[in-house]
């Protein structure tokens, strides 16, 4: 199954939604744009070159980082490559399977890897070794490990983690073309901080961070990244419709917001 | 070893707002629509835009295979969105990609608002998007296809979902990015509108817009996407339609 | 499914088909013998470096050139790389359903491809960039787009336009073992036409270019393709048996009918 | 990296007609059959045939699995054609590239006008092609075994289907190519046919040949596949039968 | 291309049996585990062994996809065992490799024994296990998750599986080998053992042991077992356990 | 399916099994500790680099060795690289499908190649053209062509063989860093001869070489192979469990069975 859509009962479970939001709360209590607890893990690590298990709410993920070298791409000879990956793992949910990765995980995969991309959060000329010729090669490897609602913004707020925790081990092209692999390490150059908030609509109602009950019958659903200076930086709307106007307002939410969720993830790394 | 390389040009919009094929911000590259074109589908179309062509079909309502995928309430809208080989000039290995099985998502997601699916209950409706030459905008482009290509199958829907991109080179906002603009500009941020109802059913963006520049684009996209829906409703009256480069009449 | 052999009550259409033979025409109005009419777009095209939109009858297919450069195959240095591909796209028939290729579709690409390899079609030598080092690969690519009916006899004919209208860029070796490739252009030396002719045998009667009716009832089918010196170049037995003298009776009816086609095709290019 | 390159011999026929093996024209390469020698299948076949080692097995009739492909009024016969890695000089990736997928229809094809599929009404006929040495002519070996094979389970039959490579090499019609003419001759032509009833239900070829040369060929074939078909009654009737080099009695 | 390449240290033992991350042959590396740390499945452990971290999670029983693999006697009992591309220092590429089919299934083997399956004729338990981070011997801390995650889940089993590897590095026999022992050691063998009833489960071996050595690794595993086992029992009454480096009591 | 367990009726069979097993005898006439007959083909072959065709009882497989060159693995820069597949011929058996390996396959090649591997059977330091540069690559391709039981020592038997017969074309790095192929060859350093035995439990019953109703109900399997000093170089329990006894026991018997069956096989190459 591509989501989580049909996993309840879903007639009987929006009735109950609609008419709890009728007094100004969410089935779990909360107001209807507040967010679920971030917390992260301070675990060391000595696998990944930099890694992060986050929570929100209850759902939790963990990306981690692995790191290569190759050739860059031959029309941008003077960026590394980035690959991002989603795996939706079978023990995360009853509704996730193994095997390759489907339409749901690409396109979390590609919502998460677009806000780093169209914010410029790396610096990706300062992961270049030799122009055109050899460059680093970032993996963001992101695990879902129990979903509870609003994978979208937990993977690109662990990513981030993950990202700003990385070491990158000092790499130079030797005199026969070879790669030699130093025993210094640098911080990975990320130069801005896109956060992701994801707005669901249940009948005429806006949602931020939804629960998995909330996500199931949602009737809409669009995901924002707004980067340091407060920009849009990538949007994807995921399900149904919105009018302008909705868009604009929750633009406008996670304008509010990004600063609170940012210092909170400062705290952790 | 592929043998093409994109380069950048020099320019890519000029002071006074020309953009690299002398469009200005906003103009429309040509457009036209033929509806009807395959005689095994059971409803088509086929759109060129600027480079783009795209063909788009519609079977159904069918049975459902797998069995397992049957839906008892609605009909199972599913979409393919699929470049052909030759479409680019690095050929594309045939197949899906993590890009191809993303567009087949949000051009799914557009139509489906569009679709009166309860009306199939148990059926499949299988659209197939063809992407046969491919210049900028060929997911707007194959919403307005599919979207036309449902109509000609004779799918009840609430209305056309129309398509259309917009999207920042330095300072400018420029509607219908074209390729050098996709692939160099600052943001795409392509769009699709169910009309007469305005809905917004496809949204994405990929670079940074301040407020203003959002709310620009939104407004610029809208007016593009309406365009293009007088056009759909032309090209579902007479056998074809075909429009040069036109200006935006809201500018 | 592989074919479309059982796509229509086929019993009931075959004792229609046969009725009307008796009378010496077909379902559709033809003679036993008598081709549907053949028609190509002039359109012009920037992505491809050849191509060609081909109706025979009511059947639509597209070909597209492209092109690359690669190291020859160690035991030919001194020819370039051709490959064949064949997608039945499911938008052409019911029956084609989307995934990798299946055995109708790779019959049909190694049918065609045959046909302009076995009739030396192209002078793969002057496709040499460096013997034994670098080579044009040429990718054929045949798209079915409206299922009518004989798709061997359309695809061999469109890949033959699409092949004859392409520009291939000039390409160097530098001196560095670099690839360089100039602003010029010359034409894919096509030094012999190959067309190719099926024939289906219902009942006692031989037809030439089945209709989609036709070939799904058809109790054998066999496709030749013939030179420009009026020799057989590739035959594939399709379906069912035919006896020697049937097969020669194919072979004199393709001989007398290549000129036509032939000039048919040079027309549009 | 591959350590085995061909190489194409200096001479591939000589002025008197003699071959890179040391046969004539109409010399048929040393061909050894054995039926019946697997337990677990219902029916076996062994051929080699010059440096062909092939094994034929077939299973049936059983049921359809998936069922979805059961046909209500005769059997699905099923083929694969496969070569084993060691089958050749150079390492062969194991699972079907394009070349086996066409040879197992083009032999199926073959092998359906000879079995009685109606007397079978929904099951399933599978018959497996494993091709343990390969050295030219594979597929009409595989044609020839599995056609005893499947004689050997006790399906009903038509006949058997027996067949034979026909080439050309320079001016001369050779029979039975060997792997170097294959490889560097002009016209490859296998064939099979179905006794008694001298249809032919395999037919291709990948060169040029004028209308002589085609009816020569087609001639030769015929009786080639009619000597094949002298040893695979044999076969059937003894344990195994075996056969040096022998010429053609027609020419 | 890889950025990480393993190197043999000088000394994989020394003379006095210390070890490269300063154990001596009987000490195990700590432990911790924690029971029922996700909410989505029916049981689920996260075993933390040296530098291993691995996640192991049950569903079931539950119903049978697709219907074909189900059993009308028993529970059908899965399990996939999965590295996460991170958990290595050169990155892993997703998806089964033949290490980890060949290690689900000695995972699965290993607990099979333990599990009432003929309590759960026709359903499905389907057990994950994921390595998180690796460091030789991932295969018996997931014996040992995978274990605890059943017993999470309330599935009835005769007893806990606990599993853990000896080995031999020159002539010593050292338990629980780390990374260095395991990839330049001489043997790793890793066991599973079925408490109470001391059945062995789960034995692979990798290299040369003589009849002595063996004898004792075999004496040594079970002990090392049998330690592993007691955590585990400890593990399901408190949140979570941890233990320190510790020696084998037998030695 | 992935193994055999399941294909006969095998409550009764067990049961008879047993029966039979109480007086002293296995169903088939053996003794519990009594090998089928081996026999192997002494046939000629010129495709396959090394091949060996191999009854045991009336099991049959054939393995054929291929040789390759190419790069070491980093880090093992002086080793040549093996690589070893079984393939469950669809034709072996009713219950092998065609397709990529599966579990059964899978672990049936890893556990004859850790038995070559551990007992350091072959001298993988002869097969290096240039360290760290170029080796050899030996593929070991088993094929299992009837299905009677015990396929784990027939493979390993076989591959044994097989790899004795092979003969190694002599290979040079010229001076361009070309491949140069030799018109020599030298035999394959085949050092340790590694011999496996399986035995499964019954009951309390402890059977060597099962056939395949014997191994359909086993309760428990486990395959061992002893080197040429008797050591034990690989275990692998299969299925169910055992004892330490019981495996000390199973190891014993290995160590009596050993020189008899390396002898038998020396006969043959």
């Amino acid at each position: 199954m591509s989501e989580e859509r049909d996993e309840i009962g879903s007639v009987l479970l929006k009735e109950y939604v609609l008419e709890v939001l009728q007094s100004g709360k969410r089935i779990d209590g909360r107001d209807p744009l507040e967010m679920r607890e971030i917390s992260v893990e301070r675990g060391t690590f000595t696998k990944s070159y930099g890694e992060a298990w986050l929570s929100l709410g209850r759902t939790k993920v963990l990306v981690g980082i692995s790191l290569d070298v190759g050739e860059p791409f031959p029309d941008t000879p003077n960026k590394c490559v980035f690959v991002s990956n989603v795996e939706l793992l079978p023990l995360a949910s009853p509704n996730f399977e193994p095997g390759p990765p489907e339409e749901y995980s690409i396109e979390l995969a590609r919502v998460v890897d677009r806000a780093f991309r169209s914010a410029n959060a790396i610096d990706f000329e300062k992961l270049v070794i030799e122009p055109g010729k050899l460059v680093y090669t970032i993996f963001l490897d992101m695990y879902v490990l129990d979903h509870k609602g609003n994978l979208a913004d937990a993977l690109t707020l662990a990513s981030l983690v993950a990202l700003m925790r990385t070491r990158v081990p000092r790499i130079e092209l030797g005199p026969e073309g070879n790669v030699v692999v130093k025993e210094e390490f640098f911080p990975m150059p990320v130069i801005n901080k896109p956060v992701s908030f994801t707005f669901v609509k249940i009948g005429n109602y806006l949602l931020l961070d939804p629960s998995l009950e909330e996500e199931t019958i949602a009737d809409s659903i669009i995901t924002l990244a707004v980067d340091d200076q407060g920009r849009i930086c990538s949007i994807q709307l995921r399900k149904g419709y919105f009018t302008d106007d909705e868009i604009k307002k929750a633009y406008e939410i996670a304008r509010e917001r990004m600063e609170e969720v940012r210092s909170k993830l400062e705290e952790v790394i | 070893m592929p043998i093409y390389v994109e380069k950048k040009p020099d320019v890519l919009i000029g002071e006074d707002g020309t953009r690299t094929d002398g469009r200005s911000p906003l103009d429309l590259r040509p457009i036209k629509i033929e509806v009807g074109i395959l005689e095994r589908a059971d409803g088509s179309a086929l759109v060129e835009w600027g480079g783009n062509r795209v063909l788009a079909a519609v079977f159904g309502p069918r049975e459902v295979h797998p069995k397992h995928m049957l839906l008892p309430d609605r009909a199972l809208l599913r979409l393919r969105y699929n470049m052909a080989p030759f479409s680019t000039p690095e050929r594309k290995r045939p197949g899906p990609d993590r890009r191809s099985v993303e567009l087949s998502k949000v051009i799914r997601t557009a139509l489906l608002p569009a679709v009166f699916i309860e009306k199939y209950p148990g059926s499949a409706i299988d659209v197939f998007v063809e992407i046969l030459r491919s210049d900028a905008g060929t997911r707007v482009a194959g919403v307005t296809a599919a979207s036309l290509a449902l109509a000609d199958a004779g799918i009840a829907m609430r209305g056309l979902v129309a398509g259309c991109s917009v999207g920042r080179v330095d300072d400018f906002i420029v509607v219908d990015p074209n390729h050098d603009e996709d692939m160099w500009g600052d943001v795409d941020m392509p769009m699709a509108v169910l009309f007469e109802d305005r809905k917004i059913t496809l949204l994405q963006a990929d670079g940074p817009l301040t407020v203003e520049q959002f709310n620009e684009c939104l407004r610029l996209g809208m007016a593009c996407c309406e365009m293009v829906y007088e056009l759909q409703k032309e090209a579902l009256r007479r056998p074809y339609v075909m429009v040069e480069r036109r200006a935006l009449g809201v500018a």
